[in-house]
């Protein structure tokens, strides 16, 4: 699974690219552990370069979203190709992650 | 025509079953977003059956007709219908959701009708989709 | 992976036979030239299936295990074991050849193994080929 | 079953297009019978644009030589790509039908 990491202020933003399904994604939670050991930055998922997501994959973003839930940083999601914005909904998953349409959009949010 | 792809009921063999399928979608005659659906629930059951079944061998079964696509997925695997699982509430708040149960909801969503029979140790799962 | 194709034993399923089989070459895993000689073989076999058998169903597997392609073509047709067809004589000339009998010639040239049994009423003709 | 035909000198040249298999040859060889009726010129196959011959292609080759045999003009074929004349010389067919690398080539044979 490959995926970048980049900063900007505090926020971390990780871009898995390619697919998060049954195969890749246990690989992509043993490369996210480090942003969810006890975070100090923010955490923003831009999947513009994410082809594909299946349930393997929500699991992987499910249990981050949950240890952001106890601590002070946000957590959300960004830039989704329409499919898996599809599979982000029909799972229900937009009601409790914030999913923005640019990176920009979350950076504006936190800096209010 | 029928097409069937038979894996062994390991991990690794996932990929190429979803590779080949996708290089059958002249004959699906699908568009990209289809394919990519199709793609999501044959990865669910089949991954489900891997993980969670414990057979050896597992058998895809793809056959257009006319705008229907049938899907019939084999595995000798311990007995498990999936029209049964409970479902999952996803109007659930963060707290009380918990990670699993979303595959099986995603392969209701994504297709038509879903039908389960176990005939000779074998688990059959049909599934058809409006194309 | 084990690939099975299915069609109803009718001139006009041939070509979206050899389609899809084109459409494998990833999973198969040759060259363009190879692919072509698989495409050939498979032609050769299952048009006479259609052709002479009479059959009603023809089922074709190819399953590439390391460096060689194993293909099993069955029909429901009349008993006809090619293993058995006599040989074509290739050096006559002109005024002795027949048309007929180059198919089964081809095959032969473009496998490595070619071998026949009739199982329940059924021809099952099994070739491989070292890709 | 696409062809083109043309006429250069005294000679019909046919092109058929694309491939000569079960499905096709029997569409192929309707096509040729009004070259084969009763010849009054030369007849070149120009194999330039066919990608594939089966045994049924080869059929209807045979049977276009075999009527040339009986008559005072030639028949020959050009511009095979590899993978089809390889077919042809498996089948011995080369040792009983001229193959030209080029149309010209057979232009100035039947000059001479
Ligand atoms: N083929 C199977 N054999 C046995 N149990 C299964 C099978 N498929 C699914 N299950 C059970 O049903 C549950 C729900 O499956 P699913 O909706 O795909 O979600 P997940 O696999 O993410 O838990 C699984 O956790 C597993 O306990
Ligand atoms: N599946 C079959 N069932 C019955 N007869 C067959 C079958 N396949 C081939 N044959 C017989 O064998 C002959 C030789 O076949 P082949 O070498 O493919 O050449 P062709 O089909 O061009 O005659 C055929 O003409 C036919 O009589």
């Amino acid at each position: 699974m490959e995926y970048t990491v980049s900063q900007e202020k505090n926020i971390n933003i990780v871009r898995p690219i390619g697919r998060l399904d049954s195969t890749t994604s246990p690989d992509f939670e043993q490369c996210l552990a480090e942003y969810l050991k006890s975070p100090g930055r923010h955490l923003l998922l831009d999947f513009d370069e994410l082809d594909y997501i299946s349930s393997a994959g929500l699991r992987v973003v499910l249990n981050a979203a949950k240890v952001f839930r106890e601590v002070e940083w946000k957590f959300a999601a960004c830039c989704m190709q329409d499919h898996v914005r599809e599979v982000f909904e029909i799972s229900g998953f937009d009601s409790f992650i914030s999913i923005y349409d640019t990176v920009a959009g979350f950076v504006d949010r936190v800096d209010e | 025509m029928k097409v069937k792809l038979q894996i062994q009921a390991t991990i690794d063999q996932l990929g190429s079953l979803c590779k080949t399928v996708e290089s059958l979608q002249q004959s699906i005659m699908c568009t990209d977003r289809q394919m990519c659906e199709i793609i999501l629930v044959l990865e669910e059951l089949v991954a489900n059956a891997i993980l969670h079944g414990g057979g050896r061998v597992i058998e895809v079964e793809l056959d257009k007709e006319w705008d229907e696509l049938a899907i019939t997925i084999c595995d000798d695997g311990r007995p498990f219908d999936p029209t049964l699982a409970s479902e999952v509430d996803t109007c659930r708040p963060l707290e009380d959701r918990c990670a699993g149960g979303l595959g099986i909801h995603l392969v209701k969503h994504y297709t038509d009708t879903l039908a389960y029979r176990r005939e000779k140790d074998v688990n059959i799962v049909t599934l058809t989709k409006k194309i």
